[in-house]
């Protein structure tokens, strides 16, 4: 944990004005990201971690305690585009192909049309969909498409790539699957992910650092910074090490966790 | 495809009611007509029969039916005499060279068709950009809409002569202007909620990801609402094409329309020439089917290359 | 040339021969004048258009003219072509209407419009009320056509006799088996197709100089009408953009039409014009117009424009 | 010209006081929703008024709002004569009519996949017609008096109200039509328990097409010949003898009685649909 | 297993015919299911799961081989009210309360008014929903709203309860929690549960027969009987039994699956 600081949250609170009243969705959240981490938000429905992405992205506005991004603002490091987002539902456009939909974000930037299309060839190789560019998103799996959602992500170079529940609707076979390739993926890039799953398995599978919430008020009440190695094969969900962290983020949850 | 027999079974069924609901329909003035050439009738005196029913009469008077299936100024026309008068309106005319000659069904299709086509361009414009000043306009939104259901609940056809008046009075004569302004007007509507809902289709993720890009209020309108908005927009433009053409013939009627279909209703009544006002709203009907179709055959072309699944 | 706008007052037939006779043999060019006829309908108010500054002048009815002038638009009469009206009620003798006497307690079709005024005034005169029940008469707003009384909606319907009444001899009941009040037998006759212009702007020389050309080369046309009957339908048919008129239909309506034209030089007669408010004024309960209108009518334009 | 300008000024107020209130906290509030659409309408009439006045528009072509005013509340006899006619008579009459022939057909229709597939494209169709032709027909049919209006209202709602209907008895999704085939549920329970409740959105949808057809339908009927009563026999007639603004205070019966049954259709539909997510916002 | 045979499938098969051509969704599919048993079906996407379980529902009729349930056929069980069958989305009727839902069978089949109430609030304890009964479907998250719709199935007493992904849509804590309450359950009224998941951990967990299968054409691959007892607290799952049969379960499906 020698790289640098990334995301660093100090108090950071956030608080919904609804009809019913005030909901706080995060409540004196402190937490440090730093480069090349790989973040698993981990908690029951509703417990703040998609409010947590968000603020990050700056799509939403805390209303308490500090953030800061690269250094700067959510809002400053989002003008410069440090952000890949890759939502719940994979999000493609439908009236544009494959390509189409990774090239949107290098024609919101300005990228010139040649290097559009390197960029969008690099990263379709990258998830493995080399040949896909000229398919329409219905035309593809629900695997194959969350994997152009998160070609999309890479297409261009942001450095934190915020990914809200990506796998949560595909079978768990492909979703091993995918948690290979983003594995590799990371080790290839070294961005700095935050990536939120409902999973036990999942996150502890994926990451370096498992935050885990609680919901009423949204907290963080645990946060384990995982024993396992880089490289990881799908057997060391079997080891007693994964086991172990495994129960860990179980009993954080368990303690946290209420019923209606 | 497979709804084109149950669609044929159900059209012949209703031509045959049709047929058979002419003997009925018919009877009285062909009972005065056979009166007249001197048929004995039961009961006599047209008056008296009036306290009789169709079907009595009918019963009674048998050989005299018939004469309900050739009236010159028929209450319920035969489907051939109407075929035979849209024909001589419309094919025949082609075939003597005078398609485009005022008698001709095609003339006032044209004129019709030509006021639809300005209501209807006029209409969808206004109705795009209400669409787009609500979405992105919440004063437009809470100030205009109500207004917009409650343009609906005005008869526009009071309007229309005070249109023509005032069209008049700032400089536009003809009754085309008029015509086209009144078919906007019901046309506008439903292109408007229509494309409201179409524009505001894209999910919430969806504008959260141009944010993240820091897309700006153009990018996201062209990159993202408007082309999320298209399977909306043809479905408004099937209704909207509907509309104005409605709208143009409702145009005809009270204006004093002298060209157009809603013209040759007006006069086929004014006239006494049934038939005239039935091939006219049959040449209506088929306009219609034309330009539902059209923009049908559009769809389907635009919306698969377009990526949209139909 | 000079710009004129004619708005009719119903659509192109023969009723309106003149206009076009002139139009197609050129008289009115001969006058330096550019005219555009506008048809009428059933919608649309001549006077409505005159206001609206949509037309120089129209034709249009006299007691239509007058109430629009008492709702303060200032029509005046320029011109009064057609010398008699040929309004009149036709009733069907199955129905039981032989007199004006069995009329109480039947149904009869009027139009509306402004056209409603003389039979209002008539049956004011007659003493039966317009609201139906046993000794009024129940009114109906006719359409267009003369259906109610071939089908037997109605008694009576409104007709002209250059137009309606021969539909109702077309499709079928003979003149035998029909009742006719002409508003002229009846006494309750009102000037029709009269030309009728706007005071402010007549009092434009140069507009009242158009105005005098106008009606010299209107009244050419109505008078070679008269004595080409045949050849006038034909014009008049050229005209029609509906292309629902027949030959047969207008060339009888010219001869219609010329009988009610003959005894008109154009000019306005004093006598008819008191008679015809005479009539309006006429109502006990609710006349037409409340005072006798000043100013209705000049003798300015055909003075100029026939001598 | 002071009055059209003064009234411009009025306007622009109105406006900026909306975008204040639009953009204001209470934006939400049920009183601020009422407010600004009322402000909006009022600044038009205000601009109508000064349009009228600034311009010396003459009343036989515009009158103004305060004059339309002023003869609507002095001929309010002759306005409740007429909403009777028109409303009352032909326009609910073959509303409801209408609206019940069509539900019932589409019931029938819905037993028979054939008929389903025959008639449907066809009701789509005819749908899109322009159904106010047939006026002169009808009115030679059914008489001078309501039916014949009633009889249009009756022909223009009954295609929209059919097409959505038989739509919506079809919305109920597999899941739920599996569900009570495992309850082994028979039709009439299916009907009533399933498909007519999840039609509902759909008919309501109809129905409120239908309202403003109705009087639309009940007016121009009255062109074609009526008694002399009624909106459209006022209006048509009206123009002719130049009183504008008694016509004008038709339209504005037409538009109140039009607003108000397209409200009472809505507010009757969010009762019943209330569990529908569009409801629910 | 002295029990009796509830379900007895011989040879079953199910194409479909689409415009692509047949789809073999079923193939020669053997299997007994006795009473009393719980059956969890896992595999693939595609593989069957759905259509087998609709096809012992007389939600499809086979197109080949033959079927029994209770010994008659199921057109005939179904008739019968055998089958009580939840859905993966709840499926609850939006238009009717949790109350109303629930009773929506029991008006079908005749029960008397009071016996409705009686039953409502009898499977409402059952599944800890009492006080919910006059709620809307959508005023309840997702895991209450798949609660309501068990205890909907569970109201008409049918023997046969079939469940299609009832759990897919919550998250895993919830999914535990609703795990264990359908033991319990389960233990209480020895009904015959066939139930299709896509998470191992939960067909090893809850199940005492594990039907694996795999598609093109779908066909089951292998059926476990699992040697876990009848009583089952949540740690059982970090018992090495437990691991070996979800070893076998995975490898099970890993031979099945293929990636597009
Ligand atoms: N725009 C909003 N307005 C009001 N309340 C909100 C809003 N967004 C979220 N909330 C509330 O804030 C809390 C946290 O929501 P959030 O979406 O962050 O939860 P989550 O952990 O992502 O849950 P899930 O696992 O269901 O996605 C919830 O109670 C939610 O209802
Ligand atoms: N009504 C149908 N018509 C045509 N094909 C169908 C139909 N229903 C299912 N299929 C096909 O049959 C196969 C088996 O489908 P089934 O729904 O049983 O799979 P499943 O195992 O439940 O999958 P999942 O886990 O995705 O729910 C699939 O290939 C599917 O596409
Ligand atoms: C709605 C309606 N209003 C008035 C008339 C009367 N009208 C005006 S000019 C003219 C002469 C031509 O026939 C007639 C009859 C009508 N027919 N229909
Ligand atoms: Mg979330
Ligand atoms: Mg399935």
């Amino acid at each position: 944990m020698t790289s640098s600081l990334k995301i660093s949250a100090n108090d950071l609170s956030l608080t919904f004005q609804t009809n019913d009243g005030p909901v706080h969705a995060l409540s004196d959240v402190n937490l440090d990201i730093h480069e090349g981490d790989f973040v698993s938000f981990i908690g029951p429905s509703g417990c703040g971690k998609t409010t947590f992405l968000r603020v990050i992205a700056d799509l939403e506005q805390p209303t308490g305690g500090s953030i800061t991004v690269n250094g700067v603002s959510p809002q400053e490091a989002r003008l410069a585009r440090a952000y890949g987002y890759v939502f719940q539902a994979a999000g493609l456009y439908p009236w544009r192909n494959i390509g189409g939909n990774i090239k949107l974000p290098l024609e919101i930037m300005g990228f010139s049309k040649s290097e559009q299309q390197q960029r969008v060839t690099r990263v379709l190789e990258m998830v493995d969909l080399a040949g896909f560019e000229n398919k329409f998103p219905w035309q593809l799996s629900g695997g194959m498409q969350q994997r152009a959602s998160i070609a999309r992500a890479l297409a261009f170079d942001a450095d934190i790539l915020l990914m809200d529940e990506p796998f949560g609707a595909l079978d768990e076979i492909v979703r091993d699957h995918l948690n290979e390739q983003l594995l590799e993926l990371w080790a290839k890039t070294n961005k700095t992910i935050g990536f939120v799953t409902h999973s036990i398995p999942e996150a502890v599978f994926l990451s370096t650092k498992i935050v885990v919430m609680s919901p009423r008020p949204g907290r963080v009440t645990d946060v384990i910074d995982s024993p396992l190695p880089k490289g990881r094969p799908l057997e060391i969900r079997d080891t007693p090490e994964f086991l172990e962290v495994a129960q860990r983020v179980r009993e954080g949850l368990r303690a946290g966790h209420s019923y209606d | 495809m497979r709804s084109v027999f149950p669609v044929l079974t159900v059209l012949a069924v209703i031509v045959g009611l049709w047929w058979a609901a002419v003997a009925p329909m018919n009877i009285r003035p062909a009972l005065d007509i056979a009166e007249r050439s001197g048929v004995a009738v039961v009961p006599e005196g047209s008056v008296t029969r009036r306290d009789v029913s169709v079907w009595r009469l009918m019963l009674d008077n048998r050989e005299s039916i018939a004469i309900g299936y050739q009236l010159d100024r028929p209450r319920l026309p035969t489907p051939s005499q109407v075929g035979e008068e849209f024909w001589k309106t419309t094919g025949e005319m082609v075939a003597k060279g005078r398609a485009f000659s005022k008698r001709s069904l095609l003339y006032h299709s044209w004129i019709t068709l030509r006021s639809t086509f300005w209501g209807f361009l006029l209409g969808t414009t206004f109705g795009i950009l209400g669409a787009v000043a609500i979405v992105y306009s919440r004063v437009t939104d809470m100030s205009l809409m109500p207004w917009a259901i409650v343009s609906q609940t005005i008869p526009i056809v009071a309007l229309a002569p005070m249109i023509i008046v005032l069209s008049n009075q700032v400089g536009i004569d003809g009754r085309g202007v008029p015509k086209a302004i009144i078919s906007a007007y019901l046309c506008y509507f439903p292109v408007l909620v229509s494309m409201v809902k179409g524009l505001r289709s894209p999910t919430a993720s969806e504008l959260d990801l141009l944010k993240t890009y820091n897309a700006s209020g153009g990018q996201s309108f062209w990159k993202l609402r408007l082309p999320a908005s298209v399977p909306y927009l043809f479905a408004a433009l099937k209704v909207g094409v509907a509309a104005a053409l409605v709208g143009t013939i409702v145009g005809e009627l009270p204006t004093g329309a002298i060209s157009g279909l809603g013209a040759r209703i007006l006069i086929g009544d004014q006239f006494g020439t049934p038939l005239a006002i039935w091939s006219a709203l049959f040449a209506a009907a088929i306009l219609a089917g034309i330009l539902v179709t059209l923009i049908d055959l559009i769809q389907r072309a635009v919306l698969p290359r377009m990526g949209f699944r139909t | 040339a000079d710009d004129v706008t004619l708005q009719l007052k119903w659509v192109t037939q023969a009723q309106f021969a003149g206009y076009y006779v002139a139009l197609e043999n050129g008289f009115y060019e001969e006058e330096d004048l550019n005219v555009t006829i506008l048809p009428g309908g059933p919608d649309i108010a001549p006077t409505q258009v005159l206001a609206g500054g949509g037309a120089d002048v129209t034709v249009e009815w006299m007691p239509a003219a007058l109430a629009a002038r008492e709702k303060g638009l200032p029509m005046v009469n320029i011109a009064q072509p057609f010398k008699s009206s040929g309004m009149m009620l036709t009733c069907r003798k199955d129905a039981g209407v032989e007199s004006t006497d069995d009329l109480a307690g039947k149904t009869l079709g009027v139009w509306f419009f402004g056209n409603e005024f003389p039979f209002l005034s008539w049956m004011s005169q007659l003493g039966l009320s317009t609201d139906g029940g046993e000794d009024g008469v129940e009114v109906l707003k006719q359409g267009f056509n003369v259906d109610p009384i071939l089908n037997g909606q109605a008694a009576c319907v409104s007709t002209m006799t250059y137009n309606e009444y021969w539909q109702v001899i077309d499709a079928g009941l003979t003149p035998e088996e029909l009742t006719t009040f002409k508003y002229e037998d009846q006494g309750v006759a009102t000037l029709e197709d009269g030309l009728y212009a706007l005071e402010e702007n007549l009092a434009d020389p140069a507009f009242e100089d158009k105005m005098v050309r106008f009606v010299r080369a209107s009244m050419r046309g109505w008078k070679w009408a008269e004595e080409n009957p045949d050849d006038a339908a034909l014009i008049v048919l050229d005209y029609d953009e509906t292309g629902a008129q027949t030959e047969g239909h207008q060339t009888r309506m010219m001869g219609e039409i010329a009988k009610l034209t003959a005894g008109s030089n154009g000019a306005l007669d004093p006598a008819d014009y008191e008679r015809t408010v005479a009539s309006l004024l006429a109502g006990d309960s609710d006349p037409v117009i409340t005072s006798a209108p000043e100013g209705a009518w000049t003798h300015a334009i055909t003075d100029a424009a026939l001598n | 010209m002071s009055w059209f300008i003064a009234s411009l000024v009025f306007w622009i107020c109105a406006w900026l006081l909306n975008i204040r209130l639009a953009s204001s906290k209470a934006s939400d509030t049920l009183a601020v929703r009422i407010i600004v659409p009322l402000l909006f309408g009022i600044s038009i009439l205000v601009l109508w008024e000064g349009l009228v006045r600034g311009f010396e528009v003459s009343q036989v072509i515009l009158p103004a709002p305060s004059q339309i005013g002023a003869t609507f509340a002095g001929s309010l006899e002759t306005l409740w004569v007429d909403f009777q006619q028109t409303v009352l008579k032909g326009a609910l009459r073959g509303f409801a009519i209408g609206a019940a022939a069509a539900f019932f057909t589409a019931i029938l229709i819905d037993r028979s996949s054939f008929l389903t597939r025959g008639l449907l494209p066809i009701g789509n169709f005819v749908a899109a017609l322009p159904i106010v032709g047939i006026a002169p027909i009808l009115v030679n049919w059914f008489g001078f008096d309501w039916q014949s209006k009633a009889a249009v209202v009756v022909v223009m709602v009954f295609f929209p109200i059919l097409v959505n209907t038989v739509q919506g008895l079809r919305e109920a999704d597999t899941m739920q039509r599996d569900l009570m085939r495992t309850y082994a549920a028979g039709y009439t329970q299916t009907l009533l328990k399933l498909r007519l409740p999840a039609a509902m959105p759909f008919i309501f949808n109809g129905l409120k097409i239908a309202t403003t057809l109705a009087l639309i339908g009940a007016i121009v009927a009255e062109y074609f010949g009526s008694p002399i009563r009624g909106m459209g026999f006022r209006i048509s007639t009206g123009v002719g003898s130049l009183s504008i603004d008694l016509v004008w205070a038709e339209i504005a019966v037409a538009a109140l009685a039009g607003s108000a049954f397209y409200g009472i259709v809505a507010f009757i539909e969010k009762r019943v649909t209330f569990w529908h997510p569009s409801q629910r916002g």
